[in-house]
């Protein structure tokens, strides 16, 4: 199938004087694209079908085995069923399972991607509507030319004004539709072809976030391409609770923008507090420093029952579902933003401003759909000024005496913990609460991600993680931390610098911290594995809830990783690019590496790009506590460009992992570019999609996912020298699969050659060359005899 | 709390769940049975409580009484080293499973496949998920877990048992695998 | 959100003599839109975003409550999952379960809309390769001046070529994305606003069918809104077995195509038999007579399994997904077609047509997927005829003696009827078999939905499906059946000649018989449905799987439904208006019946639309077999029109009903047009969502359901009869809700009068007015005072 | 085949699951209990054979002797007819649950609102699916069925159970009910 955006422009001019000298230079653009601006030539797949890149993804999935695990043995998505899809069996529709996981991670890398698109046309939409179509995409100034790494490479265009990027969105719009629709009964039936969908999923939802990103950075005037974007406030200890405070949560930043604008408009800025959860807390802060980031998607339940927030203004994306009845409880009003969002709430986008400040402030209505994001800004401000001295921060928090008390009706009969998605043992602390200790409880508050199915589960109606907060309110108002605004982009002039380094291993690698919040033990350990790899000189990024986490850390003198650490896309920087939708900016820089860097062509020449990054680039993304269905999409994303993605034990409710096998030496073989020669290369990466238990397997295994085939021997080195060394922290021996990395004696560090060697030796180790990697027979400049 | 109920209350399997290992002589005899058995070890399982030891210790006496090969996962090796046992293979839980589906492996020791496999120490959804991949695509392994929760897609599995009766079945078992 | 097709167009002349009269009549059409021929006044929603509708999704929610029916106490869409939902449990997102159950809705209506959305897609995109943007649009030539009701309606655009529709196509593409995303963790949390959703992708879905239906009968040159289109082949006895047979499965004709017009090219119409299954074969028999229907979606294993098909060719939807392992197992080549459905099977598109026939014919490969439609008619007929000889119509038929012996295996552990959608007795029919009585073995086929979960189950391993077939083998050759090709849309005239009639009610109603194949009692019931309805001068419509259904049935004379009834919209027609896809004629005359009839303006104006129909149009669904995601999205498409849909007692699984409550007076009120009073009409239509337990039960509802509060005297004592005569049929008994729906005394069926009117006084009735009924209060003329 | 499993093996519902009517005496104390219960017949129970008589034969005895009323779906009132009984309401089996839901609804002899629903003979997957819906929004409800599978959404429901079973226990609540 065709793609949209190939549309015939049909000019018939029916009478015109037949000397047709008289018009020069009739230019007539649809959706504005810039068509012949650009000289690079066109690669082969432009504007890709789901199956323009499948034989890339089967090379993929040959090597990285999907491992399915199946999250219920059921199927239960059409009338037929449910079906028993136990071992072997098939479905009513024949199906069978392997089939049946991978169309839920399809379906789930769907919604994620149409999450990020929708949103993405959302922002394209609003900011036309207020710069027009005209209005130049500019991510970073002179400091980047490639200004949509992404969108060149899968659409094989140059976009250069918002109008641009509207045929952009038809066509991911259709892709959506096009690959949900194999999740249909009856559609497809193979497993490795549904995998292949959830990588073109991935691709189109890489796509979609760029386009966000690219247009609000450039509409909002965010820090483009900045190494030293401002530091904002982060934390629930920095809301300053003398005044009127405002909380923002989701997603889609025009509201927020509104109350800023709002707030200096009126020269309120220094009388009210602006705060947000998740993504938009983020953009806001991209947009002005004076607003404040309370902390990641868990961070809802324990804000808003401290009460804190006067008005609660919600868009879309990763919202708890019953913050409507939480803040009602808190007697906040509320503000409902989105189309896909609106809680049941009366639509008064077409009344007057007055009468809904009224209704809210007196409580007539509990809450609002405004559908207009210009109007938001006026009726929070107003609403939280005017019900602030009412409420006076009227929360939910219990006293120690209250706690106690609560505690006291346990039944110890474990439900609690049993609805714990980490299995925390709530009752035991429950007991010891009970004979008034509560710093167990209090214990908890780490490691909790407040989803409250605890409470939710106890049939004494125990307010459990009220109590859970409550006993770790000191905790909560030592929150205080700072954290770097998302700077967008990575400057090309950075791309070139450090290019070299990391595609020769120099740089051991780069690695993303992204995603949400579903930890097993606490953000902590996000920031712990940021600053090791920082403190290791890697590249680090991060984006979205894991931004936040990195940020809520701080050293021995009392410094956060962001105060720590530069901001530069350099070993050891700790690179802030945005929310969610930011990641696009880091697949962004490794296929900056293949062009800026390395020269290659990137217009509509996906398969090379990503051979390139695959084999070269040593990059690995962290979701530590990948949630959603975004999450989901973003993975597939990195997937297709040959990058790993490793979560926290949580992922593996994912469905499936993508797996290598290290021992099967016919999977790690590559053409030499020079000679054509099949050249073993080893297992490198090992794995695509890796679920690790602890922090520590983590650490581990992205160290060793940094290898590429394409290291030096200089940079081989550095790559095992981390490896080994993490290994021998974490695991306490030196790795058994040394010699897999080894392909020539250079390759060992120096300072632990002796050890190795006897490994090497003990294995009947060889050595072998090092190709000019690359898994395309078409990339071979010498054809093999 | 149904002692056949799985341990965290929403994780429903579906049609096939494990037998429950009602006594210790009914882990034994599988154990014996196994002609290739490994164990695999979860980074809890030095973190349990049990007794006066850890649980971690109670496994590791059972794979030398049993001359069962180990497999640690997450940072597991780390608590053995420990205890100076240096011979456990270290693979991710989530490797060790997809090997496990393949009936051609010769595990880790390179000697046959496996035909046996003993979890014990994951987080347990994630044990969960990783027995829901081996109930589904490794029907030629019997895999048992040790840990006092149920976990329905195993073979076989403990009921959710008391600290004590865990503790009466795991000595029971070491015991008997000695023999 | 605004739509995508809000687009503007920018003209930029640079250098232009300066005297402009010299141009006349520059016209530059942006994806060939004919904007300005259309005089019609654009209506208050054209292009309507997921809101703008919500309104009345809201009054008819309000009538209708959602009763969910969860078919799993869990949610397993993330990370933090699964949660337990029971009661009014919350997820760790916080979501409750009867958003969590409309939000399966959504995404099934979505899966079902993407799935109509992207084939029409494919579609235009493949006829207007072939035909040309400029190629008109035309469903019924002179016939028909409203040729596209729904997009009229929802888009407000009048499209006339096959260029008009990629507009709406990206309209629709852009929708589905937003609503998708509205099932992201965190998004949308209320279930009426999910629910409002649905209906939006309902809406959306039947925009799709009808642009797919459109775009094919205008280029495929199908009948054309013809009452008296041919009549085809229908059933298994009909294909002649001494050919090579060629079988297509799925919805995209042009696979199909390209075979038929490969064999008229070759003149080798007459040596190969085309036959299909599902609606595939519904479209290919629009486009010639000679192909052949095999039966709807359950034919798939019956028909493969008996041997008979020499070479199965593929395309999307509804197609077992194990088809290519039972073709394995006859030893049929196997042809894909689609990307949505690639089977693992190699590309074989840009092969030549020799090796890939070659490789076919030998067994060296087991199947191809080939992405051109061009190329499958020439490899499926060469293939075809030369395997032909080879093959012999090997099949997995058993003879008596097998089936007996194999039946001695079974053990009697049930666990195949355990495995039975419909609980189906098996043990007990292979005790008997096993003591050589195989005809109750046989008489499972007519009940048997052909799902062989039984076989999946059976530890056994007996063949139990094949078995049922076996034994039933003489009943498949006795399925030889006429039915009347799918006409299309219906004529303006026909709905000028019925439109007063059924808006008064005097035509009792229009009942369509849709959707799939998983029937609770074999296929019977919705022939017979569909007869009782003709028999009794409602106008019944056809379409899809549902359509051979009707067909697969004889009356005493040996005629079938088709047959016997005439092909006209009109009292007393069976109206097969052709595939799936199809049924937006349905909704489309419905539509015209307020446009052409009643004069009200289309454009742009669903709301005041679907109200005329809600309160003036008789019409209900019937999908007695809905299994599909379509089917869902279909369903919903009717329901914001105001058409409520009975299903069979399998359709209780699609999570929810939305019921009315006849008992509750205040829900029943309308506005009177005329005097703007608020009159009590009685519940009609009492339910807009139901699923009939048994045929009798569907039928008595079916009939009450046709009632209308603009029925007149004389159409609702005609109804009533209707109703009362199936009640006391089906039931034994006079109704005891008469009374709701008598106004007047005139309403009352003279011929039961007495019986009636004395019920009528002992509930204490009171006589009421007819009103000019409508839900929308703008639409009456005088206010109330 | 288990008792506890539900009969189509793959209609798995949930952490929330009926208990056993394990004897007749569970069923009669709960009728018994019950300030208005009502009875709910599907168009099954004048097709299943029980003995020499029909399914339906055995509830009306029920309903008779308990003084239940009953609500006829499908077209079984046709059924109840032909046995004399002409009390029935009727009323399609989704539009009994949806109003089931609703605690103000008084039932259809507008008394009061039922405290006990008892199903029988409707399809076992559409009893299933109802009976989940008044699980989930019925609190106020309990309910029951008394076909011979187990519907795991029920409050109480027999077990898998033979026929003779079934017939014994049901013969044994329609004695015990008259008392
Ligand atoms: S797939 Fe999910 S919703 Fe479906 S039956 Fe399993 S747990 Fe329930
Ligand atoms: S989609 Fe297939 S496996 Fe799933 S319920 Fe339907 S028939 Fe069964
Ligand atoms: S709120 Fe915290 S303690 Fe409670 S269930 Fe969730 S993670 Fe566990
Ligand atoms: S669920 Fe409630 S009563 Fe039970 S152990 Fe937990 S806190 Fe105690
Ligand atoms: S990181 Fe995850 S939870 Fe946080 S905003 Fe992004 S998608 Fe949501
Ligand atoms: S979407 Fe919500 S209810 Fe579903 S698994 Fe995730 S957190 Fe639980
Ligand atoms: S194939 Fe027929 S008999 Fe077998 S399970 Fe399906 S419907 Fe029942
Ligand atoms: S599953 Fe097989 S063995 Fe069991 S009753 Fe059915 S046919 Fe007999």
């Amino acid at each position: 199938m065709e793609h949209v955006t190939d549309k015939g422009i049909n000019i018939r001019i029916k009478e015109l004087q037949s000397d047709i000298g008289f018009i020069k230079d009739l230019e007539i653009s649809v959706g504005n694209i810039s068509r012949e601006k650009w000289a690079e030539p066109q690669g082969p797949t432009p504007f890709p079908t789901i199956t323009s890149l499948r034989e890339w993804d089967k090379r993929l999935l040959a090597r990285y085995q999907p491992f399915y695990l199946p999250f219920c043995d059921l199927c239960c998505l059409c009338t037929y069923g449910k079906c028993d899809l136990t071992g072997t069996k098939k479905g009513a529709c024949g199906i069978q399972m392997p089939a049946q996981q991978s169309r839920i991670v399809l379906l789930a890398a769907c919604i994620g991607a149409a999450t990020h698109i929708s949103h993405a046309r959302e922002l394209v939409t609003h900011t036309i509507k207020e710069k027009g179509r005209e209005f130049p995409l500019n991510p970073g100034g002179l400091a980047i030319e490639v200004e949509a790494p992404v969108i060149r490479l899968v659409c094989g265009l140059k976009p250069e004004k918002l109008g641009d990027l509207e045929p952009v969105l038809e066509y991911l719009e259709s892709q959506i539709t096009v690959l949900l629709s194999a999740a249909h009964t009856g559609q497809e039936g193979n497993h490795i072809d549904f995998e292949s969908k959830v990588l073109h999923a991935g691709m189109m939802d890489q796509v979609g976030m760029e386009v966000a990103d690219l247009a609000q950075i450039s509409a909002f005037d965010y820090p483009k391409a900045d190494p030293d974007a401002h530091l904002v406030d982060l934390g629930m200890g920095t809301v300053d609770t003398t005044k009127p405070v405002i909380l923002v949560i989701g997603h889609n930043v025009p509201p927020a923008i509104s109350i800023v604008d709002y707030l200096t408009r009126t020269r309120l800025s220094e009388k009210v507090e602006v705060t947000g959860i998740c993504c938009t807390s983020i953009d806001i802060t991209r947009y002005t420093a004076k607003a404040k980031i309370v902390g990641p998607m868990s961070w809802q339940l324990r804000y808003i029952r401290s009460g804190i927030p006067d008005v609660i203004v919600v868009d879309e994306q990763c919202i708890r579902t019953d913050v409507l009845d939480e803040s009602e409880l808190i007697h906040a009003p509320f503000i409902a933003t989105s189309e896909k969002n609106c809680l049941g709430l009366p639509d008064r986008t077409h009344d007057s401003i007055d009468a809904i400040v009224q209704d809210l402030v007196s409580g007539k209505t509990r809450g609002v759909l405004l559908l207009n994001p210009d109007m938001v800004g006026e009726v929070a401000v107003r609403v939280a000024r005017e019900i602030a001295p009412v409420r006076k921060k009227q929360g939910r928090l219990l006293t120690p005496e209250l706690i106690i008390e609560q505690a006291k009706e346990c039944t110890q009969c474990k439900l609690c913990r049993r609805a714990c998605p980490n299995d925390i043992h709530i009752p035991d602390c429950m007991k010891a609460a009970g004979k008034g200790n509560l710093s167990m409880l209090a214990g908890i508050y780490d490691d909790c991600v407040s989803c409250a199915r605890c409470e939710e589960a106890c049939p004494q109606d125990i307010p459990i993680h009220t109590m859970i907060i409550s006993s770790a309110s000191k905790a909560t108002k030592d929150e205080t931390f700072r954290m770097r605004a998302g700077r967008g982009a990575i400057q090309d002039v950075e791309i070139r610098k450090v290019g070299g380094p990391l595609v020769l291993g120099e740089i051991p690698g780069v690695v993303a911290f992204v995603g949400c919040a579903n930890y097993p033990k606490g953000g902590k350990e996000v920031a712990e594995m940021a600053v090791e790899f920082a403190r290791r000189r890697y590249i680090v990024c991060t984006s979205g809830c894991a931004a936040m986490s990195v940020g809520m850390y701080k050293d021995e003198e009392g410094k956060t990783p962001y105060e720590r650490f530069p901001g530069s896309f350099d070993a050891g920087g700790i690179v802030n690019v945005g929310s969610c939708g930011s990641n696009a900016h880091i697949a962004g820089a490794a296929i900056k590496i293949a062009s800026v860097f390395a020269k290659r062509n990137l217009r509509g020449n996906y398969e090379e790009i990503a051979d390139y990054v695959y084999n070269r680039v040593g990059a690995v993304g962290v979701a530590w506590g990948a949630m959603s269905q975004k999450a989901a999409a973003i993975a597939s994303g990195f997937w297709r460009l040959g990058i790993p993605v490793v979560v926290g034990p949580h992922g593996t409710k994912y469905r499936r992992m993508l797996l290598g096998r290290a021992d099967h030496d016919e999977d790690w073989y590559v053409h030499d570019r020079r000679t054509g020669e099949q050249v073993y290369v080893g297992p490198v990466p090992e794995h695509l999609f890796f679920a690790a238990e602890t922090k520590e397997e983590a650490m581990v295994m992205v160290a060793k996912l940094c290898m590429r085939p394409n290291d030096t021997s200089k940079g081989r080195a550095i790559k095992l020298t981390h490896y080994i060394d993490l290994h021998k922290r974490q695991f306490g021996t030196i790795p058994d699969d040394i010699p897999l990395y080894v392909r020539t004696l250079t390759d060992v560090p120096i300072t632990m050659k002796e050890e190795i060697v006897k490994i090497l030796n003990s294995w009947g180790w060889k050595e072998n060359t090092i190709p000019d990697p690359t898994l395309l027979s078409r990339q071979v400049r010498k054809k093999e005899r | 709390m149904p002692v056949t109920e799985p341990w965290q209350t929403a994780e429903i399997a579906g049609p096939k769940k494990a037998s429950v290992i009602s006594k210790p002589e009914v882990a034994d005899a599988m154990i014996k049975r196994a002609k290739h058995p490994v164990l695999i070890i979860g980074h809890l399982a030095a973190e349990i409580d049990l007794d006066d030891k850890k649980m971690i210790d109670y496994l590791l006496e059972l794979a030398q009484s049993g001359n069962i090969p180990i497999i640690a996962t997450g940072h597991t090796n780390r608590d053995l080293l420990k205890r100076g046992y240096k011979k456990a293979g270290i693979m991710p839980a989530v490797a060790i499973g997809h090997r496990l589906t393949d009936p051609t492996w010769k595990g880790l020791d390179g000697k046959e496949p496996y035909d046996l496999a003993i979890f014990a120490g994951l987080p347990y959804y994630m044990e969960w998920t990783i027995l829901s991949g081996l109930k589904h695509f490794a029907p030629h392994i019997k895999t048992m877990t040790l840990d006092n929760v149920y976990q329905p897609h195993a073979s076989w599995s403990f009921g959710n048992i008391s600290v004590k009766e865990w503790l009466e079945n795991l000595r029971a078992i070491i015991g008997h695998v000695e023999d």
